[in-house]
């Protein structure tokens, strides 16, 4: 610890901190331009100097690189340092007189005007950009090309850069808003969108999951992580106060051992692209319900404002009509034959709150073909919801377009379909239409069931043990399922069978052992001869090999009883009870007699 | 070859070549450094050469090619020994009578010795000749004696004795000390003690320490180091090792501009040859000390003389200075302990070692000791390289040293140190050049540079002039520096073509004010002195240009024009006949006029005017 | 030889071939009824020996009929089915028995059509090879 | 490149040549016995010996051309579990290959075994042999020897060598420790011994016999002998196959068989204990057998032969390396040797397998693979 004045006050500062860093923790604010927290300083911009004296002279040093020392005097705001500092902002706006940034740098230190010659230039040189790239990113696409008063930022060459990884960290640290990557990199940014609001929104490569993430942490995206890819960048660490990011975190593979497994992997919406004649993707106001989802939520893309796209695509128009169009991909011979079984609830949902956020005149018009409320309270939802004036149709909507006939549908979209109850076409314009899409099978469920052994149903979603008898079981003993990976449902479907499978897990935890069938392999010591094949067969290394008497064993602890053994066995000494070769050969035989007697 | 293994195998050595030279032998030494050189020392040796071999004196005569004189307003020189007999300006066509009277008949050629241009004398002998007179040449005073091609010749005057003697009788300590108490100061711009700089880089934390040899002189005009490093290369080499084995280092690098050829190209036959004998490279003498040395070839940026950015040069990065909060004895090249001295500060450290410590210091003024080698350049009849002792009075540079200014000019100023320097005016004329005497008067030792400026010299301009140079030197990395060179060269631009306005000179001053105090290298730190020291002692010149909107020197074009005095015109029509713009008219042995919508102020018919009757105005 | 009637056994998994024909069951699909389903655990303990067996009493063909690869309830029982039925692929035909005779496929729980347009499939080309020359001969 | 060395033939007798190696390893190779055919007091009979006192191997004969049993099963017994000493085993190349077919199935070990293989030149089947020999063991033994690598006929009477000899392609014991060579070897000067292995290096550094080069004839003698067997068991497969080639055929080619399972018995890589066809699982009940018949009509009684047959060519045809004992050992002379090789040469090509190649193959059926076969199901996983 070193001691020494700060503007008239003694301070105690770690030795080796810059006078810059002492002074933030005794809050003595000073001024910086250049200096950024994820950077080496660098001491360019000047404008954090202060003056230091040593007991014989004073000088002018820069506080972001100055390293302090016992008993020196610091004082940062003396007459002749704001002085100087005064005359630095001013050739700063005499550079950049137009830039917004470096006007208000020159508001801030109370200058208006510059004495000297105007140019136009918005680069202040500050370097935080090309340093940005050289020192964290490790890549230097850019750097401070010329000497003198020639020098700027710049690619090699002036051409646009391959080495540029496009990760934006140059135009994160402009102050002056003066870098545009496209100008630099080769290659056309992309943006990181946000899966919890369905591409809704920008997200950066560390962001929080969703609003009630559980823990409430942020997480970084490790194809996106600039530092996760190449090594570089960690600024995030620089900043954050809690020192919670540990970047050297490896992705590790843990190993638990549990006595049941419960899957709850959910389900995908279904993509509405490929369904043309509905124009999702084309038309930029045809929202799935998961996006109208975000649209109407508090925490979402706009705060639970219910907007719509104007022409350059942003979310600011509050939709004047809305048509929610049911079933779509579900119950459909096309698709998916099943019900999806939420779309209807959610669909109601979605018109009383357009009422409500919107304003009631707001037209709602759903098209559909039966509506399934069933359910404590639903049907006398769908009651409610009919007496707010919203409009049911009933009939499959076929198809949207934005081709107007008349002047009403003029740059509007128009839901074509059918009034079944009427038998009438329809033509409705309305702003913004809801696609509400068939819940299926996650596109991962065959490599999960695989890993788990749990079999799919027709539909794709995971196939219970029985429908009835076993609706949580699956075919591997241990194994439960629980909500819409098993197939569509509701929120307390959901949590009924989740409770349900919980009880399930619990009860095997609480009764401590599990019962091991009984069809099991055995190996008859007396016939074995100790080849040992059986054992590089097993798949679960359940046989041993008693060295002494010479023969394999099976632990029957370990069993599953496939048989592998057993299929090999040429003596016949390894056999799964209640499939044993006596037991086969009398069922064949018994088959080929009865077939024998009856003809077929 | 074989390597010398030992101080006796050195000694050996030493002593037969010693032996080997015939004090009495004839030897005709002819500078080849760059000055000489231009002026064709190559066409001079080859016409030499023939004649000795034409008369078959090859056994008799010593032609030897050796480094810069120092006296290069005169070259080619050439000095016989063992009279020493100093013929300046020889050309081709001299060398038959030369050869024929004074090297065969031993007789004096009276028609080509120097003529004092004070006393009108001639004089023989080099030692007599006023420029060398006033000098004490301890660093340079070998250049003429030795081929830089042979290191046979360096130790034939006791070259590598200073390292013998420190590699087995002293220790680093003592080395260090040794230096201390010379008071030796770093020659290169900075004026840090030597000793202090060696002491702190020996004690600072590291396994490897590097030193290294600024060469990268880049002031205009100044070449001290340059012709130390074309002239007797072996010197800088000894001081290196010797440093090396005080510091404690094993690697060394010499940074060297590329635009200095046959400096680049001595030095790498000094290291080869060193190498070869023993005195450099692993186990030195025997001594078991090692030392390398590399050659770092510099792109000739002016900031790469700065330390930092230099030693970001070697490192393979873009030479831009750092801020020195680090020293870099500490961290330096490769953030490892490094000493860099520049090249006359290596070279003063062997003659430190071999005459002492004590003799050193009683050299020079009370904080400044030795000598110092200035480049003597401008409006001053005999330029070239001068060494005297620290605290000579500029008059004694100027006057006794470089003859005075030519043409009977009067002399205005004389700016020291290189562009960044401030420029002195007449009055301060006797003002004992040291490192505190000129950091007084507003300029800085620097490295060595001297231009003096005649009556003709617009000090705006100059200030001007060298804003110039140091706008596109500067690396542009910091604010004011960089933006702040730039107003000023604008405001001075503005005032030299009649722009000027009340406030620029006030402005001038604040905006020099910041650059110097916030600048983050000496570059921005000394830049302004140009600016602030002729504000200083000749403001007057300042206002005429912005009130008056004259230029009093006859240099801004926009702001004079020339007028020929009737009274003193006699008609001689030489400006007539001379005028490319046929501007002038009259007729002969009558008063002539100046036309002034055709003048371009050329100023030739200035320049011709015997009678002085083209004025400005 | 138009009134004859393939007889197919069909070793079927418990897991994957045997729910398959569960579900085509349940699910009302029809299907010649020619197969007779021999429930075993896992292709991977069908022993060599009761394909041998079978058609030796005269059935005409056989079926393994177990999880797709990598869908195996016992993680690989169906790769070791599958060398035991190119050994019997190898072996039978020398002594007369087409190759047909003996089948391997993969068929999913969920697979209940393939199930039945694989044993639909069977029937027809059976026909067309002929009864199995065992039915006739006097030896087991 | 494998060392090798020679045994000097004296006096034209190289079986008493043989009988010194033996000798010379017994004492000075470090072993503690060698096992090795010997002629037993009764004059027609040949069996292996394991001895252990060097003066014992007077009446050894490995080049006899007779083998009552594949000695390998013999091998299998000495090595199922440590035997606290080396051991040589003088081996037929047949006896070699069963013996690595059984180390797979670890019903025996490669350590403490050295594996001694002798060129063969085939052998009489037990019944011939007695025919063959005569009065003197020992000359009938030399005499066979200069006759077959003249090339001339072994054939004697109404008889020659073994069918399965005919047909063995591989006479040259290329996977023994140490081989002792004779085809295209002059054996009344010398025999080659030719270490193929370190272990085989090793012990032929021990024994410090002379050097020798591989004589120029050899290879071209050995292909021409092989050549020559090739052709007879392409015949041989083709008649077979023509015997075997429905069902029908099948049983009569089978029809003598009374499940008597000396064929079993007798084969080297039959391993098991006990064979399934003499479990509890083919103890059917009696109605069973009612049932049968009633379904066909008639059933040939002992039931399960041909299945028996068939089985055991899933269960070993892989395995088999030919030797033949199978026919050596049926008492109504089925020719199963026969049936097997033409069946096993097809069996072992679909999974391109050579038994008694390498311990380092694995047998067929105890590995899977991945993305194998995959024409069976259509092409497709």
């Amino acid at each position: 610890m070193v001691t020494f004045t700060l503007n008239g006050r003694q301070v105690e500062a770690e030795e080796g901190s810059t006078i810059l860093e002492v002074a933030e923790t005794y809050n003595v604010k000073i001024p910086t331009l250049c200096n950024h927290k994820a950077l080496e300083p660098a001491g360019l911009c000047r404008l954090c100097t202060v003056e230091v004296y040593d007991g014989r002279r004073t000088r002018f040093v820069t506080s972001c690189n100055y390293p302090v020392w016992g008993g020196m005097e610091v004082k940062t705001d003396s007459e002749d340092v704001i002085r100087h500092r005064k005359m630095i902002v001013e050739l700063l706006l005499a550079r950049c007189p137009n830039n917004e940034f470096v006007k208000g740098l020159a508001a801030e230190f109370g200058i208006e005007a510059t004495r000297f010659k105007l140019e136009e230039d918005d680069c202040v040189l500050c370097g935080l950009c090309v340093r940005m790239c050289a020192e964290r990113m490790g890549v230097s696409a850019i750097s401070m090309t010329g000497r003198g008063t020639d020098i700027r930022v710049e690619t090699p060459f002036q051409i646009k850069s391959d080495a540029c990884q496009v990760c934006g960290a140059c135009e994160s640290v402009c102050p002056t808003g003066r870098i545009d990557v496209r100008e630099i990199a080769k290659y056309e940014p992309r943006p990181l969108l946000s899966d919890w609001e369905v591409g809704l929104q920008e997200r950066g490569a560390a962001y929080m999951p969703f609003p009630q993430a559980v823990p409430l942490a942020a997480v970084i995206d490790g194809e996106a992580c600039a530092h996760v890819r190449t090594g570089n960048c960690g600024v995030c660490r620089e900043f954050c106060e809690a020192g919670a990011i540990d970047l050297d975190m490896k992705e590790e593979i843990i190993e638990v051992e549990v006595g049941s497994i419960i899957l709850a992997t959910g389900y995908d919406l279904m993509d509405p692209s490929p369904m043309k004649q509905y124009g999702y993707g084309v038309y930029p106001n045809v929202f799935t319900s998961l996006e109208f989802e975000r649209l109407s939520n508090a925490t979402g893309p706009t705060g639970g404002v219910i907007l719509i796209r104007d022409e350059n695509g942003e979310l600011t128009v509050p939709p004047k009509s809305v048509a929610i169009l049911h079933c779509i991909g579900s119950r459909d011979v096309n698709h998916h034959e099943y019900c999806s079984r939420v779309c209807c609830m959610y669909a109601l949902k979605y018109g009383h709150l357009i009422k409500e956020k919107v304003g009631h005149e707001t037209k709602v018009y759903n098209f559909y073909i039966d509506l399934r409320c069933f359910g404590k309270g639903y049907e006398e939802f769908y009651r409610r919801l009919q007496e707010e004036g919203i409009t049911f149709i009933r009939g499959k909507a076929a198809e949207i377009t934005d081709q107007a006939i008349t002047p009403e549908e003029e740059g509007k979209l128009v839901v074509i379909g059918e009034d079944t109850l009427l038998g009438k076409r329809l033509r409705v314009p309305v702003d913004a239409v809801i696609l509400c899409m068939a819940m299926e099978a996650r596109s991962d469920a065959l490599d999960v069931g695989r890993i788990f052994g749990v079999s799919q149903g027709a539909d794709g979603f995971f196939l219970e043990e029985h429908p009835k008898l076993g609706p949580l079981n699956t075919a591997t003993d241990g194994v439960f399922i629980a909500g819409a990976c098993q197939g569509p449902k509701d929120i307390p479907d959901a949590v009924s069978q989740a409770s349900g499978a919980a009880a399930k897990s619990l009860a095997l935890a609480t009764l401590g052992k599990v019962l091991v069938p009984s069809t099991i392999s055995w190996i008859d010591p007396n016939i074995c001869a100790g080849c040992q094949t059986c054992i590089g067969l097993c798949p679960y290394t359940a046989i041993e090999f008693d060295a002494r008497r010479g023969v394999s064993v099976v632990n029957e602890a370990l069993c599953k009883g496939c048989g592998s053994c057993a299929g090999f066995c040429p003596s016949g000494a390894a056999q799964v009870r209640h499939f044993n070769q006596k037991q086969i050969f009398a069922e064949l035989d018994g088959v080929m007699d009865a077939i024998s007697a009856v003809g077929i | 070859m074989s390597k010398l293994q030992s101080q006796k195998d050195y000694e050996d050595f030493r002593d037969q070549v010693k032996k080997e030279r015939d004090p009495e032998r004839l030897l005709v030494s002819i500078c080849a450094g760059s000055g000489c050189g231009a002026y064709g020392t190559e066409e001079v040796r080859e016409a030499l050469e023939q004649e000795v071999s034409k008369n078959g004196l090859k056994q008799k005569v010593e032609v030897k090619v050796t480094g810069c004189h120092g006296f290069c307003e005169q070259g080619p020189i050439m000095v016989i020994h063992p009279q020493g007999i100093f013929y300046p300006k020889v050309k081709p066509a001299d060398i038959p009578e030369i050869v024929a009277e004074t090297i065969v008949k031993g007789e004096v050629i009276k028609g080509k010795l120097y003529k004092d241009p004070v006393s009108k004398k001639r004089i023989q002998k080099e030692e007599d000749i006023p420029f060398y007179k006033g000098q004490h040449r301890i660093v340079f005073g070998n250049n003429g004696m030795i081929d830089p091609a042979k290191i046979d010749d360096y130790i034939a005057v006791d070259g590598y004795s200073a390292l013998v003697k420190v590699l087995f009788s002293m220790s680093p300590e003592e080395v260090i000390s040794a230096i201390k108490e010379s008071g030796l100061r770093g020659r290169g711009a900075g004026g840090f003690p030597t000793g202090i700089k060696w002491e702190t880089c020996r004690k600072a934390h590291g396994d490897i320490r590097y030193v290294m040899c600024n060469a990268d002189e880049g002031d205009p005009g100044a070449y001290m180091d340059r012709s130390l490093l074309e002239g007797n290369p072996q010197s800088v080499l000894e001081g290196m090792i010797i440093g090396a084995y005080a510091i404690g280092s094993h690697d060394g690098f010499i940074y060297v501009r590329n635009e200095y050829p046959l400096a680049v190209k001595n030095i790498g036959i000094a290291i080869k040859q060193a190498e070869e004998y023993g005195l450099l490279g692993k186990n030195i003498l025997g001594s078991g000390f090692d030392f390398t040395v590399k050659i770092s070839r510099g792109g000739g940026a002016f900031i790469c003389g700065e330390s930092t950015a230099l030693m970001r040069s070697l490192e393979g990065q873009v030479g831009r200075p750092r801020a020195k909060y680090v020293h870099t004895v500490d961290k330096g090249y490769r953030d490892s302990p490094s000493t860099l001295n520049n090249v006359e500060t290596w070279a003063n450290v062997p003659v430190i070692i071999n005459k002492g410590a004590e003799w050193y210091a009683s050299l020079g003024t009370e904080r400044s000791k030795g000598t110092k080698v200035f480049s003597l350049v401008g409006k001053v009849r005999n330029t070239g390289l001068v060494e005297v002792p620290m605290g000579a009075s500029l008059r004694t540079i100027i006057f006794d040293i470089g003859g005075g200014i030519p043409k009977k000019r009067k002399f205005k100023a004389v700016q020291t140190g290189g562009p960044s320097g401030g420029c002195i005016p007449e009055d301060l004329l006797d003002l004992p050049v040291d490192y505190q005497r000129l950091a007084e008067v507003g300029s800085i030792m620097g490295s060595g540079g001297m231009i003096v400026m005649d009556q003709d010299t617009c000090m705006v301009d100059v200030a001007r002039y060298f804003l110039d140079f140091l706008q596109e030197e500067s690396c542009g990395q910091c604010v004011p520096c960089r933006e702040g060179i730039k107003r000023l060269l604008e405001i001075l631009t503005d005032i030299c073509a009649g722009n000027g306005k009340e406030g620029d000179i006030e402005l001038l001053e604040e905006l020099a004010g910041t650059v110097s105090k916030l600048s983050l290298c000496a570059l921005g730190g000394t830049a302004p002195n140009p600016v602030l020291s002729t504000i200083r002692y000749f403001r007057k010149e300042y206002e005429a240009h912005i009130y008056d909107k004259k230029c009093p020197s006859g240099v801004c074009k926009e702001l004079f024009y020339y007028e020929i005095d009737e009274k003193k015109c006699n008609g001689c029509h030489v400006c007539f006949l001379r005028c490319p713009q046929e501007a002038i008219s009259g007729e002969k042995k009558k008063p002539h006029t100046i036309d002034q919508e055709k003048c371009i102020k050329c100023s030739i018919c200035y320049e011709s005017c015997k009678v002085d009757a083209v004025a400005i105005k | 030889m138009e009134d004859y009637e393939p007889t197919i056994i069909a070793f079927t998994c418990n897991w994957c071939t045997y729910t398959a024909a569960d579900l085509a069951g349940t699910s009302r699909l029809s299907y010649p009824p020619n197969v007779r389903l021999i429930r075993v655990m896992c292709t991977g303990m069908v022993d060599p020996k009761y394909v041998i067996k079978a058609l030796l009493e005269g059935a005409d063909a056989v079926l393994i009929s177990g999880c797709h690869i990598g869908d195996c309830h016992y993680m690989n029982g169906n790769l070791k089915a599958r060398r035991r039925v190119k050994l019997l692929k190898e072996l039978l035909p020398r002594f007369g028995f087409d190759e047909q005779r003996v089948k391997l496929t993969w068929i999913g729980a969920s697979d209940g059509i393939q199930f039945a347009e694989t044993i639909t499939e069977m029937v027809p080309k059976l026909k067309a090879l002929g009864p199995n020359e065992v039915r006739n001969q006097m030896v087991l | 490149m494998a060392k090798i060395a020679k045994i000097e033939v004296k006096e034209q007798n190289p079986l008493n040549s043989l009988q010194g190696f033996f000798k010379t390893l017994l004492e000075q190779g470090e072993i503690s016995a060698i096992l090795v055919p010997q002629h037993l007091p009764m004059k027609d009979v040949v069996m292996p010996t394991l001895v252990t006192d060097p003066e014992k191997l007077n009446g050894t004969d490995p080049l006899a051309p007779v083998f009552p049993m594949n000695a390998a099963k013999l091998v299998s017994r000495l090595t199922g579990k440590p035997l606290g000493g080396s051991v040589a085993v003088v081996l037929r190349p047949c006896e070699i290959r069963a013996f690595i077919e059984l180390v797979k199935l670890k019903q025996g070990r490669m350590e403490e075994v050295i594996l001694v293989g002798i060129d063969c030149l085939g052998a009489y089947s037990n019944v011939d042999y007695p025919r063959f020999v005569g009065d003197d063991g020992t000359q009938a033994t030399l005499r066979f020897c200069q006759n077959a690598l003249a090339g001339k006929s072994t054939a004697v009477e109404d008889f020659d060598l073994s069918p399965a000899c005919k047909a063995c392609e591989y006479p040259i014991a290329e996977n023994a420790d140490v081989l002792i060579g004779l085809v295209g070897v002059d054996i009344n000067q010398q025999m080659l011994v030719k270490a193929n292995t370190p272990e085989g290096e090793a012990l032929l550094e021990k024994l410090k016999l002379p050097e020798a080069k591989e004589p120029d004839g050899r290879k071209k003698a050995i292909d021409s002998l092989v050549a020559q067997r090739v052709a007879y068991r392409d015949k041989m497969f083709a008649e077979t196959t023509e015997a075997t080639s429905s069902i029908e055929k099948l049983t009569s080619y089978l029809a003598n068989c009374v499940n008597c399972f000396n064929c079993r018995v007798a084969c080297p890589v039959c391993y098991c204990k006990e064979c399934v066809f003499v479990t509890d699982v083919f103890d059917h009940e009696p109605t069973q057998y009612l049932r049968w018949a009633k379904r066909k009509g008639i059933i040939k009684m002992p039931t399960d032969t041909v299945f028996f047959h068939i089985t055991r060519l899933a269960h070993m045809s892989t395995a088999c390396i030919g030797c033949g004992q199978c026919s050596n050992a049926c008492p109504n002379n089925i020719p199963v040797m026969e049936l097997f090789r033409t069946v096993s040469s097809h069996t072992q090509k679909a999974f391109d397998y050579e038994p008694g190649r390498s311990v380092e193959d694995e047998p067929p059926l105890s590995i899977f693979r991945e993305g194998e076969f995959l024409e069976l199901t259509g092409g497709k996983e």
